[in-house]
């Protein structure tokens, strides 16, 4: 059975349709990621996931149960973990009251501690202190990560980790994560347009494009990325 | 216009609607009965004083209709609430004077309402006893005006404060028109006894926090606080001033005090001690007001109203106009005005009133009272108290038309 | 990197927008010619809607300048530099929902033109951007592409000198996104374009000179064909492995 | 919106019915309910200057009363001064406006918006409701008129003909002459409203940033706006007060300001018939729970505000025009074309 | 030298006041950024809580400092449930409806306890300062203004359920996300906001009596401080507070009390129109 399974699943912001019978699954402990480009629905897909979207037709079922009608708040308890795009740091809370909140909103029985977080992203620890809103974009990323992993969530639904930061921190997420994966701790739906990211961290790719997810990129094709190129139309 | 208006009525169908809407309250007696209009605040800032005022009003027509109505017609109260709103007020009285067609109305409780409505029904020729203690000055003949005015409770009270406290006054008032006529008499007649207003300072009747005003009293050390505060708001200033402590210290004299039900709304240690001056108490003894008074505990066993002078006031209007009915024959005005200007003296719960024919307004007796638990305790009493104020600038005999309010100038 | 010469409509220096620890604009300095059509690249979070911001004056930059027809148009309340000569489609269309399509576009041309003028623009505009069979459908219940369209026609009508389209083939069908490409092509015979825009494919169609931005500063300027054989643009968007692509 | 208001068979309906109301009104009806009527129409006026500027403007006042209560004194103190009520009339309108305009400065150069907006016009008005109420002393005389206090301005001319001091207009005169200005300030509004300017306007309710994007001073145009809402707010002020003959502070009342978002709010904004048609529904019943003992009104009242809110957000006149717009796609396309479209504009029978 | 200290103690209790009136209404408005026009009214029934039950023999101090707050609280639970939930996000509608709430609660509290009832004494009576005499009472005013703020900051500095509210407050899609029941959170603030109104009616109930009406003396002055003080519930409410509250007070011990009240609108204006989103939205932004 998977971890997460999304059957036809049709969403719109408004009359404006954003996804089509999108289907996929997602096992545990695997990472699966979605590539795409702007606007062709890849952040939709995650909210309408996480309950912030109204899905118009299909299902989305979690450890084999449907979720559909559940608020966003009963999913996330659910164990559902959500590193949204623009990374929605509680801007006036220190970063280690961002680091609580994510706990605290939780089941007792499910949360972490700051410390063990904290030994994943060591940049974090001398900034406890910070407010969330003077961080930098790749420290508020760091966070937003944090953040979620307080939760130990059973699954975690990334949206774009890379956008708009620096190279290194990239590689720090990367390698983070990667370790996470390597202890089958951890079950991730990756949404992302860099693709040496999604290459280095994902066991199955899906491509979408305006709301259709048709395309799994088969693993072998991540490594030739001149198909992927193709994809994202940098090649003729 | 008349006979225009009630042909055309009958082809209008949004008359047919404002006539269900007119539909008066009170279930219609025997044909044709009299109609007398009550314009009273039941809801809104004023209901405090209004409802006591339309319970008596209630329980007078009762009395009349009990005792066989006037000239064998019943007398039917067209009851509505203005709701504390000046333009309601003027929409009933036009009403009331256009469509009711009441032959009387007892009304109006401010001097904005009573100058609201006074005009309509003044152009309408309908009838209207004003019936509350004011700052004294309508020429008008159409309003006979039976509350107290300062000429009759200031001129009373200073001078008795003056003589058991001393001669230094702070004077606090309602900003608007009473407190400002009010403190005018207030100042000319503690210096006419030979005393000081050392300060006016007045208060706009949402103003609920003293705290300031009871320090600044404190510092110019009055002998006695004269209060022309109006309002459940100024009530905060009773309350704090026993809040601080001040009740034992400097005394408060009021012209306005026990007009509603305040003396029941503050508490005994809140209220003891405080003297005020109307022409009337539920203390006044006599046998009238023994039995006026059973007979509004009869009438709302369950909410007895606390009877003050603007409710007894009300009854006596009543009372007075019935009177007037029965001995004129007529519910026509230019004969009740015969019959009340001709000096007669009524024997009423306040004790002899009269209308002085000059100013419509009533010569009566005036008391000076003291506020223990809760209860005036009469202290003296003047008896036969002209409303010299407004005689000042107004003469009806002499003109008959006028149609004034005068700001008596001191 | 080639220098193209000419009368410079818009200079911006040091231009630099901060949120908090976030800079999303980082010591921009950009030039572009009179008449010229410049694409934007870049990823996500690049910075280069925050800097189509700073340059109508929707924020107002932390640090720089930026000067427009040779005025410093810095701090300047966004309707004065509009009037200046500039014309934005935003990211997100920005439209008078609740109006029709041919309200909408008239508004923009009634702002120079008078009535009678103004009703021939708005006609033209749409004719041109093929809406005019959408000229009375409400704006609010068009689909993304539609809207796209209908905001591009209001640029268009207001005739302005430079011309800023941000993701302007966003939700477009092929067929919408050709004429897009031919529309943009011949404004820009009339006016300084710039364009930010992710689509490869419309890029090509269009572009000769491109600023790529990263992480809110410039990156790389230069022809459209440097800029698609070049491995360090190619990492910024698909990261490393790109390489090998090349 | 493009269909103007000069083809829109709406806009005639309002205007022959007002015209029949005008002449034929005063011939059929009774005194009694003239004034009654006569009231609804100066009330309506003032609904109109909020329904303008809130459902045209999208600027959302709560201190409207500021300027019907500067109106209504414009023209208490200027006619009691000058003996005569054409010159007072239109200082009414215009002393409110140039305030209007000032106030509207203020804020919107200032960038102030929704609640913050709101709670400054509020307090505009507090400002001026204490003050008026504080001038009961003697010392507070404009030439021949005192100010009164909480007491107010009693005796207030009545409309006299232009040019004729003496020429007083009888209660039904009155009505015709109000009626006329509603009606003119009616179809004022809908030929503003249908000029560039006011399409500009309702662009500026749709989206601020995209019409300063397209170079249209947004500040300046609300400031226009508001200023003409004002005047409109000050001039039924003015009638107020030669209807009733006397004007107290209670013009400048929270009171007065949220009536008229009652009004608005539950004819429906961005309509203009829906305004009057909440003067007339929510005024009449205020009348009618006043002569009735059954419930205290506030109890009432409330209770109606609670339940428009909550079950008609939209107001009467477009959900009513939903309706019948559902309706009417329904009977004509049948059953499967319930998708009925939303209205294509606002304000079509407006 | 003691009229000086007098005066200094008034200006303080009036900053007090202003805390007290507005304190619940800015917990609400901080949290949910929506409008309670009723608020007068919720004060209103704190005071009559404390009336009624102070008649019926219950101790004062209890009626005060439990009865009120307590009733108040989950009345305003059951009014966030019935009413309020319906209009998130609708400032304007909620401003209408409550404001319908607070003519409902005027009417029904007229029609059960009928317009007068008899108030309670305000207890401890009076002190000598020099040659004065002020209220104790105004010590308990002043104390439990300060008592209130510290109790709102502690639980929203220290605990957990202030963390989430924070947290909430500050974006409530993430907060959700995170598995924070916002709707649970909203209601439990606008009960918190409630029980602090209704503590903060019982408290003024002895200085300035019941009414049904009493509510509407107060509304605006308190609307006025939440606004200018901005979103930071307690910094706003204790700056703004502090501000119009000495100001007004001034005024009014210099000119009267028309001109104090004048002043503080007058500076609530100036304000405004200088800081548009009061002064928390531009100074001290992040603080509580």
């Amino acid at each position: 059975m998977p971890l997460l399974e999304v059957k036809g699943l049709s969403a719109a912001h408004g009359l404006v349709p954003a996804l089509h019978r999108v289907d996929f699954h997602v096992e545990q402990g695997e990472v699966v990621g979605v590539l795409g480009h702007n606007g062709m629905g890849k952040t939709t897909l995650m909210r309408a996931i996480m309950g912030f979207v109204k899905v118009t037709g299909g299902d989305i079922r979690f450890e084999g149960s449907s979720i559909l009608g559940l608020p966003v708040n009963a999913r996330a308890r659910l164990g559902i973990g959500h590193v949204p795009q623009g990374r929605e740091i509680f801007p006036n809370l220190s970063v280690e009251e961002n680091l609580q909140v994510g706990i605290v909103g939780g089941k007792a029985a499910m949360a972490g501690t700051v410390a063990e977080v904290l030994e994943l992203f060591p940049r974090l620890e001398r900034l406890l202190d910070r407010r969330g809103g003077a961080l930098s974009g790749g420290e508020q990323q760091l966070l937003a990560l944090a953040r979620c992993l307080c939760r130990k969530p059973n699954v975690m639904l990334l949206d774009e980790p890379t956008e708009g930061i620096q190279p290194s921190i990239i590689d720090e997420i990367s390698e983070t994560l990667s370790a996470l994966t390597r202890r089958q701790d951890i079950t991730i739906v990756l949404v992302e347009q860099n693709l040496e990211f999604i290459a280095g961290l994902c066991s199955r790719v899906y491509a979408i494009s305006n709301g259709i997810l048709d395309r799994q990129i088969p693993r072998e094709q991540l490594t030739d990325s001149r198909a992927v190129s193709e994809f994202m139309g940098f090649v003729t | 216009m008349t006979t225009i208006n009630r042909r055309l009525f009958i082809k209008s169908t949004g008359a047919a609607a404002a006539l269900s809407l007119a539909a008066p309250l009170v279930a219609r007696a025997a044909a044709d009965p009299i109609k007398v209009g009550g314009l009273h605040d039941l809801s809104g800032a004023l209901d405090s004083i209004g409802i006591p005022m339309n319970q008596v009003f209630q329980m007078a027509i009762k009395e009349i209709n009990d005792a066989g109505g006037l000239l064998g017609r019943p007398v039917e109260g067209v009851i509505y609430d203005p709701q504390s709103n000046m333009s309601l007020y003027s929409q009933y009285a036009t009403q009331m004077a256009v469509k009711d067609r009441v032959a009387v109305v007892m009304g109006g409780i401010t001097s904005a309402s009573r100058e609201t409505i006074r005009p309509i029904f003044h152009r309408f020729k309908t009838l209207y006893f004003y019936n509350t203690q004011y700052e004294g000055g309508v020429c008008d003949r159409n309003e006979i005006t039976l509350g107290t005015t300062p000429a009759q409770t200031v001129r009373r009270v200073i001078p008795y404060a003056m003589n058991l406290f001393g001669k230094r006054v702070y004077t606090i008032a309602a900003d608007y028109n009473y407190g400002h006529i009010t403190s005018a008499w207030v100042k000319r007649f503690v210096e006419e006894n030979g005393g000081e207003v050392i300060e006016t300072e007045f208060f706009p009747l949402d103003v609920s926090q003293f705290g300031s005003t009871i320090s600044k009293i404190q510092a110019a050390k009055p002998d006695f606080v004269l209060s022309a505060m109006v309002g459940t708001s100024h009530l905060g200033f009773y309350r704090q001033w026993a809040g601080a402590g001040m009740k034992s210290q400097i005394p408060i004299v009021s012209t306005v005090f026990g007009a509603g039900p305040e003396q029941v709304i503050l508490t005994p240690e809140e209220g003891n001690g405080i003297l005020s001056c109307f022409g009337y108490y539920e203390a006044v003894d006599n046998p009238t007001n023994t039995a006026f008074l059973a007979r509004v505990k009869a009438a709302y066993p369950d909410n007895t109203p606390t009877i003050s002078e603007i409710s007894e006031v009300t009854y006596e209007g009543m009372m007075i106009w019935a009177d007037a009915v029965r001995e004129a024959g007529s519910i026509e005005r230019e004969a009740l005005w015969e019959v009340m200007e001709s000096g007669k003296t009524y024997d009423l719960p306040a004790g002899k009133v009269s209308i002085d024919p000059k100013t419509h307004h009533a010569i009566r007796d005036v008391y000076i009272a003291e506020l223990q638990d809760q209860v005036f305790q009469i202290k003296e009493a003047f008896p036969q108290s002209q409303p010299e104020d407004t005689q000042m600038v107004c003469d009806l005999v002499a003109d008959p038309e006028a149609n004034k309010h005068y700001e008596i100038s001191l | 990197m080639t220098e193209v010469e000419g009368y410079k409509i818009l200079r911006t220096r040091g231009l630099t927008m901060q949120f908090g620890g976030v800079t999303a604009v980082d010591n921009v300095d950009l030039d572009l010619n009179d008449g010229e059509l410049r694409c934007l690249l870049g990823p996500n979070g690049a910075g280069k809607s925050t800097f189509f911001k700073c340059l109508t004056g929707q924020l107002t930059p932390t640090r720089g300048e930026i000067t427009f027809k040779d005025q410093p148009i810095t701090g300047w309340n966004t309707h004065d530099i509009v009037n200046l000569g500039v014309g934005i489609k935003t990211q997100v269309p920005n439209l008078f929902n609740g109006v029709s399509v041919y309200e909408n576009v008239r508004l923009a041309s009634r702002r120079k033109h008078m009535p009678a003028m103004a009703r021939e623009i708005a006609e033209k505009m749409m004719e041109k951007c093929g809406i005019s069979h959408l000229a009375r459908r409400e704006v609010g219940l068009l689909a993304h592409g539609q809207r796209q369209l209908v905001e591009l026609a209001m640029v268009l009508a207001e005739e302005p000198s430079l011309i800023l389209l941000d993701e302007p083939a966003a939700g477009m069908t092929g067929d919408e996104r050709d004429r897009l490409a031919q529309l943009v092509l011949e404004a820009a015979r009339g006016s300084a374009v710039i364009v930010v825009e992710h689509d490869m494919q419309f890029i090509r169609q269009i572009a000769k000179f491109v600023t790529v931005f990263n992480r809110g500063a410039i990156f790389r300027e230069a022809m459209i064909d440097d800029i698609m054989r070049d491995r360090a643009v190619q990492e910024i968007y698909l990261g490393k492995q790109a390489n090998a692509a090349a | 919106m493009e269909k103007s208001a000069i083809r829109d068979p709406g806009f005639y309906l309002m205007i022959a019915i007002g015209l029949a109301a005008l002449f034929i009104g005063p011939l059929v009806v009774d005194m009694f309910t003239i004034m009654q009527v006569t009231q609804y129409v100066v009330l309506s006026v003032f609904a109109l200057s909020l329904g303008y500027i809130w459902g045209f403007g999208g600027i959302l006042s709560f201190g409207q009363a500021a300027f019907f209560g500067l109106g209504a004194y414009t023209f208490a103190v200027a006619s009691i001064n000058i003996g005569e009520t054409t010159i007072p009339l239109i200082l009414s309108f215009l002393l409110p406006a140039a305030f209007g305009a000032a106030l509207g400065y203020f804020m919107f150069y200032g960038k102030l918006s929704d609640v913050y907006l709101g709670v400054v016009t509020m307090v505009v008005t507090l400002i001026f409701w204490k003050l008026a109420n504080h001038t009961a002393g003697p010392e507070y005389v404009i030439g021949k008129a005192r100010l009164g206090g909480f007491n107010g301005i009693p005796s207030i001319p009545t409309l006299n003909i232009p040019g004729e001091p003496d020429a007083w207009l009888d209660p039904a005169q009155l009505f015709q002459v109000f009626m006329a200005i509603l009606i003119a300030v009616y179809v004022g509004l809908r030929l503003l409203i249908a000029s560039d300017f006011g399409r500009v306007s309702i662009g500026i309710r749709e989206n601020e940033t995209r019409a300063s994007l397209l170079g249209y001073d947004v500040r300046k145009h609300k400031v226009i706006v508001f200023s003409i809402g004002s005047g409109i707010a000050g001039l039924a002020g003015a009638m107020w007060a030669t209807y009733q003959s006397f004007i107290d502070p209670n013009a400048f009342g929270m009171e007065m300001s949220a009536k008229a978002l009652v009004w608005v709010m539950a004819g429906g904004v961005g309509t203009l018939v829906g305004p009057i048609l909440g003067v007339i529904l929510l005024q009449w019943l205020t009348l009618k729970l006043g002569m009735m003992e059954l419930l205290n009104s506030f109890v009432v009242l409330g209770a109606i505000m609670m339940a428009l809110v909550l079950a008609l957000p939209k107001g009467m006149v477009p959900t009513l025009r939903g309706w019948a717009l559902t309706g009417w796609t329904l009977a004509r396309r049948g059953r499967g074309a319930a998708r009925a479209k939303k209205p294509g504009e606002e304000g079509g029978a407006g | 030298m003691d009229y000086f200290i007098v005066v200094a103690l008034e200006m303080v209790r009036a900053v007090a006041w202003l805390v007290l009136l507005s304190a619940g209404l800015a917990i609400i408005f901080g949290m949910m950024r929506v409008i309670n026009f009723a608020h007068g009214e919720f004060l209103m029934l704190g005071g009559y809580t404390v009336v009624t039950s102070t008649h019926a023999g219950v101790n004062e101090a209890v009626a005060i400092l439990i009865l009120a707050p307590l009733s108040v609280g989950l009345f305003g639970i059951i009014v966030e449930r019935l009413v309020i939930r319906r209009l998130y996000g609708r400032i304007l509608d909620s401003l209408l409806a409550t404001w319908g709430l607070s003519m409902l609660m005027i009417g029904g509290v007229t029609l059960i306890f009928g317009n007068t009832v008899e108030g309670i004494a305000s207890p401890f009576g009076g002190m000598a300062i020099g040659a004065y005499q002020v209220p104790i009472y105004n010590f308990v005013l002043i104390g439990f203004a300060a008592l209130v703020l510290f109790g709102v900051w502690v639980v929203l500095k220290f605990t957990r359920a202030g963390l989430i509210a924070r947290a909430t407050m500050q974006n409530p899609a993430m907060a959700e996300a995170l598995g924070v029941r916002t709707s649970w959170v909203y209601m439990a603030t606008f009960g918190i906001g409630s029980g602090v109104t209704g503590l903060a009616g019982g408290l003024i109930a002895p200085v300035t009596g019941v009414v049904p009406t009493m509510g509407v003396n107060f509304v605006g002055q308190a609307f006025i401080t939440v606004i200018t003080g901005g979103a930071a519930v307690i910094t706003g409410t204790l700056s703004s507070a502090t501000l119009l509250g000495t100001i007004s007070q001034a005024t009014t011990f210099l000119a009267g009390p028309v001109y104090g009240d004048a002043a503080l609108l007058l500076v609530a204006l100036v304000l405004l129109r200088l800081l548009p989103q009061g002064i928390t939205g531009r100074i001290f932004k992040r603080s509580l």
